[in-house]
This record gives structure tokens, sequence and C-alpha cells, in this order.
């Protein structure tokens, strides 16, 4: 029953495909997934949408949308078709092949990094061997996307939004990528299904998932922070910095074409978040292996979830940083740390990922993590002050 | 998988035309850019997923840009200049020429002497990331080590390289205001 | 602080041949303004500045004042014939632009001092001495006095139009003047903007030249 | 770098030396194209107005900076002398349109002498109340929009807002307008409180520093706030002086100069209150001079608040019609929540003003905005002039 | 060390996350069009002309003076005077306003006609929503459009019109009374003269 339930995806679409011929069946196997991953993820936008507005809305005291749909659910349709509707415009001087192919050189990307991303048992569209270099591979073609678009803009704060997009995505793939070598080694594989199946509970009741160590907790907030930084998302936004550059390198795009740019930022915020649950969050798997009854898509989404309302809140909270900072920040604290890491784990191995491991590599990763901050605040000396007073 | 092959092919020579052939440096790049990805295509359709997404990671990510990045800050002007600097690139041509009619002679002869050769049977199972991380781990550790040193001194002394500069026109711009 | 009469009889006494005069003001609570010659203003204001018991090292407020010229009609005692009696005069007296500067001390905290500066008439001779260079805090202000009243700051480090576009040509603040009755017709600086719009819409074409029809 | 002069010889009045300038860029043959000018503004979001930067960029670093005024000019100088005393007052309120009692109580206060006019207690009691009211909203919404200058999706604008909110209904039900209250006469104030309004505004103060304290928790101790602001912008305390600033900015350099102290205007003497100083003269500085002038301000309000005699509101013998002051002339200044705010009058004895000159602290607080910029980024030239206060009604006048 | 100040910033927006749908002093906002915000009995917008009586045009109590035109800082007030006088409610023979016309474009709501008036006659609405499809014409407030009945200031300003019409009242009784003074006076010296 729980396993017909936690399946039905994965049946529905195998009985789907025995109706079909032989020699077509993997390609429409393909087309089926793809379009189910841009439906669900599709929805799952326009839902975070409202609930990103609804809940900083919150977050600053006030109502949000509300007139549309119960609760203002259905705002997002009414953005859709309005922004559907919009004309298009195009600067006269503007390149116009590459303003119009920008768009979507940086949504195909985003969407080809689902491929390899397991959103439930057996629920995966390609199992590849090198599926995080896969990812990797994919997302790694975002920035030219970006480029594009700034460049074929014709507009000094475009181009200035893609310079700064383009240098935060290199500085930030670093660490981005180097945290998740901690998982690789651990789990042996790059695969992101063998990944989330080491994860599992096994044969214990309590599920290992990478969070759970020292290391993979600052791994996984190293590989958070780049996230934020790859989504261009607050406090990393420099690139569409409003109070700045307007809106960095969308700045000329309206439209489709720009809700195309709004959709492919949320759906790479999706994809490196499903990604950071399937490395550190134990991808499908239930935390405990009696909560093993409840769908494991259900997990994903539920553990996706919890770090969509991570991004939003920070989003809600924090002021921008300044672009050398922003520099400073990955360059000199980022990358040290998710390079020191990887010693750690091999300790972490060797010692036995037990209580011994804990003792040994906690205080490890937290000396690290204070040393290094203490030198990127220190040489800077940012401090809180005290005041004086005019005397009389 | 051959159809797949040829497409690739074909869209992979086309853009590689257009990036010698067009006259915007930057639509130039960008077509290059196509080129690398359709050989990465390629490589993935052979069945070398590690060269494939390595191609991508390498050269669409990092080479691409870097050469975008070049052409931004090196170049002065727009048309005007290039076309300058075009006419006097087109009188020296014959070299260009020259080459292609070597590499392309190295090539016809390697494929005319691949027919020749022995068939070889070919290995049971195509080596998989798995076997390639094993073999750079274990048989080429020593190159692998080396070939990182090296890297990482040029990255190091690039960067300094680009401080310095930095530095002294820093200095030079405070004399300046002085 | 001195009162402005000691002030200006001290500066007088420690260069001879210096023009400072002391105007009184007719309000309850005003202070008196010191009026300084024109070829020694700077020389004044500096000392102003740096003088140990002023130290007015605070220029806070620089603004001018339009003087048309007008006729003044006064009544004159004169011997009429045989009788003396009270006869109507008039006298025409010559208008000038008026610079005001309102300086204070920041570090001996008082103040204010008032010293005002006077042109040679309103169309030729409107130059006096910027006191730019002397207080950094007029720079803007004095912009705007040249673009409002027209007065040349002789020394001032970027004299431009403030508040007016660059093709104005009038100075509004002054009395006589006349605001366009069509500020359709005003330049801009975006006439060229205009004109290329116009010189793409060829007549006869759609455009802004056919719309009339 | 260089800059083009435009000649202008259309010109009946004397030209001037210098007439239209532009940036020509890329020009400088041993760095060709190194340089890129952008315009920010008059349409940009974080300049606040109608207000533009003419800037010169080395990569993302300022190399030049020309701000460019006028774009909400109406000439309010020539309004005013075309009308009566009285008829400038609502006028007033649009200079600073955030502050528009302090802009009143400056105006009255020059009039006030001008003509030697004397205030009830109870007026100036009411006048101390609300120009502190404004300054804490003022200050609020300053500290809400430099955070958003800084990127801070407008949480701390809106927490600001927020309260600035409940001191704009006082405002309401006191003078019948949120914002444009015109609510100071010559000799006092134009009406007296409604009943039951003095326990409102005891409880705004009351509750304001839960508020105050919600921010400083959100901000002040914030690392990102901290370094982008800190060491940004550093305004040095002989610039600050010879430049002519005023109010938080100037404090922030360290410069001991509070008008509310030195002039002494109204009844501020009879307060307690304490002047905080600045050690850096950075951004920094000037957004933490702002968060301790609100608890003075407090301070201050519960004073007043408690000291408020009865008595009238308007002295008697001050003309609402009619009003001809000797001739005569008359400079009155106060601290507004963004500097000091002058009035300078001459009177010729008819019914209005001969002159009528406003010193505007915001566009003398420009004058060292490019000494700030010069060196830094784009994105600090923003904050940096989010933390100078510059209202475009007061600038541009 | 370095992230506590953000997660102090965390924990306060969650804060006012969670607060916003407990605290109501926390949300400020009112949903405009459905909730309204009842006025300030101080509250200003534009100008209306006071009239007693049933009859709008007949019981204004503008004599057309003009002062608040001459007075009114952006001079958005038009008025011309009638030829002929009719009484008011003193019974004293007053102008009154044949055109009286207010351009809601160009008032700043500044109140001073109000405050310059001294028949009370012009007053200070609240009401605000003054949309309209012409930019021109509709926004040019005729004095029909402007006159509103005592009721209605009595309305939107009870204590100020509560001052107003008791003052106005004394007047009328102190005139009524002299009045019957008056003729009581002119009747006792009456007879004799009979």
């Amino acid at each position: 029953m729980f396993q017909a339930i936690d399946q039905i995806f994965v049946n529905l679409l195998r009985g789907f495909l025995g109706h079909l011929p032989e020699p077509i069946r993997p390609w429409a196997g393909l087309v089926i997934s793809l379009g189910a991953i841009l439906g669900t993820f599709g929805l799952l936008f326009g839902l975070t949408t409202v609930c990103e507005r609804k809940a900083i809305a919150r977050m600053q005291n006030r109502l949000g949308p509300n007139r549309v749909g119960p609760y203002g659910f259905l705002q997002f349709i009414a953005d859709g078709i309005k922004s559907l509707t919009k004309e298009d415009i195009v600067p006269r001087s503007a390149d116009k092949v590459v303003h119009f192919i920008a768009p979507l050189a940086l949504l195909v990307p985003v969407v080809l990094t689902y491929l390899v991303l397991p959103f439930g048992r057996n629920m995966v569209v390609l199992d590849l061997d090198a599926g995080l270099l896969f990812y990797f591979a994919a997302g790694a073609s975002t920035e030219l996307a970006v480029f594009m678009a700034g460049w074929s803009s014709r507009n000094k704060y475009s181009l200035l939004g893609a310079m700064r997009a383009i240098a935060q995505m290199l500085s930030y793939e670093l660490p981005f990528i180097l945290s998740t070598i901690g998982v690789v080694m651990v789990t042996g594989s790059l695969s992101t299904v063998r990944i989330v199946e080491a994860q599992g509970p096994g044969d214990g009741w309590l599920a290992h998932w990478n969070v759970f160590t020292p290391w993979g907790f600052a791994a996984f907030f190293l590989f958070l922070i780049a996230a934020f930084a790859e989504a261009n998302r607050s406090p990393f936004d420099l690139p569409e910095g409003e109070s700045e550059i307007v809106a960095g390198y969308f700045l000329e795009y309206s439209g489709f074409k720009f809700a195309l740019f709004f959709m492919a930022e949320y759906l790479g915020m999706f994809s490196s978040s499903a990604l950071a649950v399937t490395l550190f969050l134990g991808g499908w798997t239930a935390p405990v292996s009696f909560l093993g009854f409840v769908p494991s898509w259900l997990w994903f989404f539920l553990k996706l979830g919890v770090l969509m309302a991570l991004f939003i809140w920070v989003r809600g909270t924090t002021p921008r940083l300044r672009m050398d900072q922003l520099m400073d920040f990955a360059w000199k604290f980022m990358l040290p740390l998710a390079l020191f890491l990887i010693p750690v784990v091999v300790l972490w191995d060797r010692v036995g990922r037990g209580w011994v491991g804990w003792v040994l590599c906690g205080p490890i990763v937290a000396a690290a993590y204070v040393w290094l901050g203490r030198a990127l605040v220190g040489r800077r000396r940012i401090q809180l002050r005290t005041y004086r007073y005019a005397s009389g | 998988m051959s159809p797949m092959i040829y497409f690739l092919s074909g869209v992979t020579l086309a853009s590689a035309v257009a990036a010698m052939t067009l006259r915007n440096p930057v639509h130039c790049a960008l077509a290059l850019v196509v080129t690398f990805t359709g050989l990465a295509g390629i490589y993935l359709g052979l069945g070398a997923q590690f060269l494939g997404l390595a191609q991508v990671v390498v050269y669409v990510g990092a080479v691409a840009i870097l050469l975008l990045f070049v052409l931004l800050v090196t170049r002065s002007g727009e048309a005007g200049d290039g076309d300058r600097e075009r006419d006097r690139v087109a009188e020296r041509s014959w070299w260009g020429w020259l080459i292609a009619l070597l590499v392309g002679a190295v090539l016809a002869v390697g494929a005319w002497s691949a027919g020749q050769l022995p068939q070889r049977a070919a290995p049971p199972e195509l080596p998989g990331v798995r076997d390639i991380g094993e073999a750079l781990m274990t048989d080429f550790a020593m190159p692998l080590q080396v070939v990182g040193l090296l890297l990482t001194a040029a990255m190091i002394g690039g960067a300094i390289i680009a401080l310095r500069e930095d530095r002294m026109r820093v200095a030079a711009e405070r004399e300046g205001r002085r | 602080m001195e009162t402005p009469q000691q002030i200006r009889d001290r500066i007088v006494g420690a260069v001879a041949g210096l023009q400072v005069e002391c105007l009184p003001n007719g309000a309850p609570a005003g202070v008196p303004s010191l009026l300084v010659g024109r070829s020694c203003f700077r020389e004044v204001a500096i000392f102003l500045r740096d003088d140990p018991q002023l130290r007015l090292d605070y220029c806070s407020n620089v603004t001018g004042v339009d003087w048309p010229e007008r006729t003044e009609k006064f009544k004159v005692r004169r011997q009429v014939g045989e009788v003396e009696k009270d006869v109507e005069e008039s006298r025409v007296i010559p208008g000038c632009l008026e610079v005001v500067y309102h300086l204070y001390s920041m570090s001996l905290k008082h103040g204010p001092l008032v010293i005002r500066v006077r042109t040679g008439d309103r169309s030729a001779d409107v130059s006096v001495p910027s006191l730019t260079p002397v207080w950094r805090a007029c720079e803007l202000q004095e912009r705007e006095v040249f673009d409002l009243f027209g007065v040349h700051f002789d020394g001032h480090p970027d004299l431009r139009r403030i508040l007016m576009w660059d093709g104005f040509v009038d100075h509004p603040m002054r009395r006589d003047y006349v605001e366009p009755d069509d500020y359709d017709y005003e330049p801009t600086p975006h006439d060229h903007v205009l004109d290329r719009a116009l010189a793409r819409a060829k007549p006869g074409e759609a455009g802004c030249g056919s719309g009339a029809r | 770098m260089m800059v083009t002069q435009r000649s202008s010889d259309e010109w009946d009045r004397p030209a001037p030396v210098a007439g239209s300038y532009a940036f020509v860029v890329g020009d400088d043959p041993e760095d060709p194209g190194s340089l890129l000018e952008v315009s920010m503004g008059p349409q940009h979001p974080s300049t606040h107005g109608v207000f533009r930067m003419d800037v010169v960029l080395d990569g993302e670093t300022v190399v030049k900076l020309k701000p460019v005024f006028g774009y909400l000019h109406r000439n309010h100088e020539k309004i005013a002398e075309n009308i009566s005393y009285l008829g400038s007052m609502p006028y007033t309120d649009r200079l600073d349109y955030f502050c528009s009692l302090t802009n009143n109580w400056a105006y009255a206060l020059a009039v006030e002498k001008l003509a030697g006019i004397s205030v009830p207690e109870r007026a100036e009691y009411l006048r101390v109340i609300l120009s502190e009211l404004t300054r804490l909203q003022n200050h609020v919404c300053l500290a809400g929009f430099l955070a958003q200058d800084m990127g801070a999706s407008g949480t701390p604008l809106m927490y600001g807002f927020r309260e600035r909110e409940k001191i704009l209904d006082l405002f309401e039900s006191l003078t019948g307008a949120r914002m444009m209250c015109n609510y100071m006469r010559f000799g006092g104030c134009r009406c007296d409180t409604p009943p039951g309004w003095l326990d409102e505004a005891r409880a705004v103060v009351d509750s304001f520093p839960r508020f105050l304290h919600e921010f400083e928790n959100l901000l002040s101790s914030n690392e990102i706030l901290m370094s982008r602001t800190q060491g940004i912008g550093v305004l040095g305390k002989d610039l600050a002086v010879g430049a002519g600033i005023t109010g938080p900015c100037l404090r922030a350099a360290g410069v001991d100069y509070d008008i509310r102290k030195v002039d002494g205007y109204g009844i501020y003497p009879r307060f307690q209150f304490r002047v905080p100083l600045g050690e850096h003269g950075d951004t920094y500085d000037r957004y933490m001079m702002r968060i301790l002038e609100m608890h003075e301000s407090l301070g201050i309000l519960k004073q007043a608040l408690d000291g408020i005699p009865e008595g009238p509101i308007i002295d008697p013998k001050a003309k609402l019609r009619g009003f001809r002051p000797k001739a005569g002339e008359s400079y009155g200044r106060i601290e507004a929540p963004k500097g000091e705010l002058g009035f300078y009058l001459i009177s010729d004895g008819s019914p209005s003003p001969y002159r009528y000159r406003v010193r505007p602290p915001s566009l003398v607080n420009l004058t060292v905005l490019e000494d700030l910029c010069v060196g830094h980024n784009v994105a600090d030239t923003v904050i940096i002039l989010g933390s100078i206060d510059i209202v475009l009604g007061e600038v541009d006048r | 060390m370095l992230g506590s100040g953000i997660i102090k910033g965390l924990a306060e927006t969650g804060r006012n996350f969670v607060g916003s749908y407990f605290d109501p002093e926390r949300m400020t906002t009112v949903e405009y069009p459905e909730q309204r915000l009842a006025p300030k009995e101080n509250t200003r917008q534009f100008p209306f002309l006071v009239f007693d009586g049933e009859a709008a045009l007949a019981g204004l109590r503008c004599v057309a003076c003009q002062i608040c035109e001459k007075e009114c800082p952006p001079q958005c007030i038009y008025i011309e005077k009638s030829r002929e006088k009719k009484p008011d409610h003193l019974g004293k023979p007053q102008f009154h306003p044949a055109i009286f016309d207010i351009d809601i474009s160009v008032c700043m709501s500044c109140q001073i006609c109000v405050e310059v008036c001294p028949f009370d006659a012009i007053k200070m609405d609240t009401e605000f929503e003054l949309s309209t499809s012409d930019r021109f014409g509709g926004l040019l407030m005729h004095k029909d459009l402007l006159a509103r009945p005592n009721s209605h200031f009595l309305k939107v300003h009870p204590t100020d019109a509560g001052v107003i019409d008791a003052r106005r009242a004394e007047e009328r009784a102190r005139l009524e009374a002299k009045a019957r003074l008056d003729s009581e006076a002119k009747a006792k010296e009456a007879p004799p003269a009979a």
C-alpha cells in the first residue's frame, strides 16, 4: 500500500510506456518526464512567488497579495497573464538575435539540471554515473546566457550587471563545487542516486544524512550560501541590485522574456536547493526509519519547501553585500573553508564516523570557522561602536 | 545513435565556420560556444560521459567566458577599428591557409592510415567515471599531483601579476593626486 | 561676540583704506550688517574667518538681493521765491545686485555676522569676488545666486547654472523678470532630441509631421 | 578625463565662463575605453527623487561625480515674494515634504524675528513636541531608506513606515493633514490640541523605544550593514565645517554643533538632552547619529509632554490678514532633521516679503558628495547619498 | 562571531512574521476600499461652501467679499460678485457670489481660505475620492458642486460647527432682542406721538 503510493508516478509512467513501441520508449520517457518536471516546478514557481511575497509582506507587517483567488494564491496566474500580454520591447540598438536567445539559453541549462535530481525512490530521469558532474556542467553554462543578456541589451547598467553576475557566479562556483567533494568522497560515487541511498537509514533506525556530521554541517551551509549566490538571491543579489544598477542584466527585457528570466532564477533556486537536499539532507529518505511510510517524493518536496522558506526568510532580512566584499567572502572565507573540509572528511572517514569523529572533527571545523571569520572581518576593522556625547 | 552524431557534427561544423566568418567578435565567441557544446554532445553520444561533461565545464563554463571577458576588456572601439584590423589580417591570410592545409593533410593521412591498421577488438565495457577516477588516483597519481601543482603555481603567478599591476596603478594615482 | 560696528572698526583699524560700512537693520531683533567693498571683499572674508576672536569658520547662507533702479521721492525745505516751503524732489538710486553672506562660528559658537557686497550695476558690471575659496559652503549657493540673479563670481571653480537648465537665458529671481507666456517654446536641453524626431518623421510619412492633418 | 565646454554667446546678460559641460569618455590616449560614464538619475531608483549624478567609472570605481540639480525647481522664492507672508506658509510644507512642521517653524521664527512677535508658552511647547516628532519620523525613514539602498528588500523601511504612520496619525488629528501640515502661524500655532491628543502622543512616544530596539536588532549589529557602511564616505572635520555641512552629518564628523543648543531657539534650553558625536565621520556614524538622536528626541518629548502648560495658543497681537512688518531683515534658523534650515527675509513694509530666501540643508550638504564618493564603488555612492539624507523638494526648491 | 548579527536579524524578522498574525498593533495596513479609517475631526481635504436651510444656492453664507480669493496661495479660487444684494441670516443686505469656482487640481488643501473667511462661509471637507475622467473640466468645481448644507459641516467637524452655530445663534438672538427692544421702544415712543 505504502509502496504503491510511493511508486505511483513511476508505475504510471512505466504503464504508459508499455503501450508504446519499443524503439521510442526511452525518448518518450524523457519527454514525459521533462514535461512532468516542467509542470510541477512551473506550478511550484508560481506558488513560490506568491508565498514569497506573502511571507516577506508578513515579515514587514504588511498583508501581501490577497486579491486574486483564495488568500491571493492565484496571484501568479494574473501575473503570468499580465507578462504574456505585455508588449515585448527590444531596444533599437540591441543585438536582436542574441537578445532573443539569451532567456532561452538561460532556461535550457537550468531545466537540464533537473534531469539528474532524484525526486523520490526510482524517480530520476537520467541515472548517470557522473550525475553530479552533469549538474555542474549544465549549471556552468548559465553564465554565458547572463552575459548574452547583459551584452546584447546595449545598456550600461545591463553590462555592469552582467559583469557582476559572471564574476560572482564564477567565484561562487568554486565553493559550490568544492563543498560537495566531501559527500562524493564519503559516498564514493558521483551518481546522485547512490548518494541518496548512502544516506538512508539502512538497517538502523536513524538516517545518516550528511548534514549530521561536523564537516557535512559546515559544507551544507557553504553549499547553501554558494547556492544563494548562484541564484542571485539576497544578500548576493548584486547583479540585479535595483538600488544601484536598476535591474542589472535583464533591465532591457519586458513581457514574456522578462518572465523567462524570472522563471529561470526560481528554477535555478529550486534545482540548487534540490541538490542541497540530495547531497546533505538525505534526498527522499525519511529521517527515521519508522517514518518510512510517508511517500519518498513527499519527503523530498517537504525538505525542498524548508529550504525555500529559508531562502525567503533570508531575503526578507539582509541588506546586500558590495562587490569586493562578495569576492572577499568567496575567496577568503568560503574557498579556504571548503578546501579545509577535505582533509577533515578524510579524518572523519578514518576515525570511524562515530562519536570519536564528532569529538575530533567538530572542534576543528568550529575553530576554522571562527578563525577564518575573524580574519575576514578583522582586517577591515568592522565592529560595533560606542559613541560619546557633547559635554554640556 | 548515428543520426544524432551526424546532426551534432553538422551543428559543430557550421558553428565553427560561423566562428571564423562572423564580423562581430562577440558573435564569433558565441558561435565558438556552440562548437564546444556540439563537441561535448558528440562525446556524450559516443559514451564518453566524463569527457563530454568536462568539455562543457571547462570550455563552455570557463574558456568561453574568459574569451568574452578578454574581448570586452581589450577591445577599444566598435566596428570602425575592427575593419582596419581585418584588412591588415587579410593581407597575411596565406599564413592561415598554409596552416589549414598542413593540418588538413595530417588529418587526412591519419584517417587514411587508421583504415589501414588492423582492427583491434573494442574493449568489453567503456571506462566509466569510476574507472577514470581510480586510474587517476592510482596509476597516474604522480602526474596528477604535478599537473595540479603546476596549475596552482600558474594561478598564484597570475594573481601576483594582476595584484602588482593594480598596486602600481594605485600608487601612480596617489602620486598624481599629490 | 562683538557688535558689527566694533568689528567694522577693528577691520578698518587693522588695514587702512578698506571700504567697510555698517548698515542698520530695521527689524526689532535684527542685527546690523557690514557692507564691504568689492575690491577688498575676499581679504575681509579671510580676516573674519581667521581672526582668533571671531573665527567665523562657517558660512551658513549665501543669497542675492536684486535692487532695481528706483526713484526715491523726498521733501526738501527750499527757498522758493520768498517763502520757504517743502518741495518734492526725486533722486535716482542706481540699481545693483547684492550678495549677502551669513557667517557663524562653529568653534566659538557665535554669530551671525552678515556681510554683503554689491555689484556696480545690474547689467554690465555684475562681478564680485567669490568666497568659495574661503568657505567651501558657498560653492553651490553662489552657483545658485549666479543662476537666479546673474551675479558673476570671480574665482568660483565651477560657475554653471544649477537650478535652471543650461540653455536658459534670463535670471528668474530678478525683480523685473517676466515669465514667458508659453513654456512649451522655452529652449530645453532636449531640443536636439526633438529635432531628430522631427527630421525622422519626414512630411508626408506617418509620424509627427502628418499628425496634424 | 576631459571636460568640454560649450560657449553660450546668445546671452544678453554677461555670459558665464563655463557653459554646459559633458564628459568625454574614452579619450585618454594611454588607457582607451577604460572609463565608463553613467548618468545615474533623474529616474534612478535610489537617487531619492529626481536627482541626477553624472558618474565617471573606472570599472565600478567612481572617478568623478557631478551632481545635477533642478529637475524639481519651481522657484519657491519667487512665488513667496509675490504673495503675502501668510501665503508662503503652506508652500514651506512642500520644501522638505518629510518635515513640514520644522519648515513651518523655521519660517515662523524668521517672521517673528522680523516683526518682533512673541509666542505663548503652550505654543512653544507644542512646537517642540511637533518638531521632535518630525525628527523621529524623518530619522526612521532615513534609516529605512538607507537600508533599502543597501538592498534590504524593504523590511527596515516598512518597520520605519509603520512607526511613522503612528506619528502621521498624530499630525493628522492635530493639524488636519498628514504631511502638508501648515500648522504654525506667526506668534503661535493655528489651533489647540483636540481633546486626548496629548495622551495619544504620550502613547506613541512610550511605544517608540520598542520599535527602536527592534530596528537595532535587525540592522545595527548586522555584519553586512557594518561592512557596507564602516569606512565608507569618510567626511573629515575640517571639510565638514568648511563646506557648511550641518545636522547629523556634521555631528557624525565629530563637530559639536547643534542649533538647538547653540541658538537655544524656542524653549529648547529648558530641556535636558545630549548631542551625540561621531568619531570616524563615515556612513555608519551618520546612520548611528540618527539612531542616537532618536533616543534623545524621545527624552525631549517626554519632558515636553509632561511640562506642557495650559494657555493661549497664539499671540493675540499677531495679525492673520494685512500683516505688514516694518522694513528690515532677519534670518531665522532651526535645527531641522536634515541640518540647519534657515529663512532669510527682507521686508520693505509691503504685505509680501521683498526678499525671501530658504537656506536648504539638503542642498548645502550635497557640496561634499563628490569628495565622499570618489574612490568608492557605485554601490557606495548610493548609500553615501542616502546617508546624507536629501529631499529633492528642498534641494531644488 | 561572524554571522551572529545576521542570525539576530533573522530572529527579528521571524518574530515579526509570527507577530503579524497575532499582534494587531503591528499591522497598520487597512484594506482600503472595503475597510476605511474614520477621518479625524481636523482632517482637511478640499474646501466646500456652507449653506443654511434647504436651498443650496439661496442659503450660501458667502458674501463674495473675495478675501479668500486674494489670500489663496495657489490662487485657485475665482469669485464674481452678484449685482444685487439679498439679506443674510441677520437680515443685513449682502452680496452673494454669482460665480464661485475652485480648481481642485490647483488647490493644495492649506485651509488658509477657511482661516481668513470672516463669515464662516468656506470650510474644509473630508471627502477625498474626487477622481474624475475629465482632467480639466471635471476638477473645476462650481458653486453648486461646492455647496454643502450646514448639517454636513456638523457631521464632519462637529466641534467647530457647534461653536460657529452657537455664535451665529447668539448673534441672531442678540439682534432679535435688539430689534424687539427697538420696536418696543418705538411702540413706547409711538403712543404719545399719536
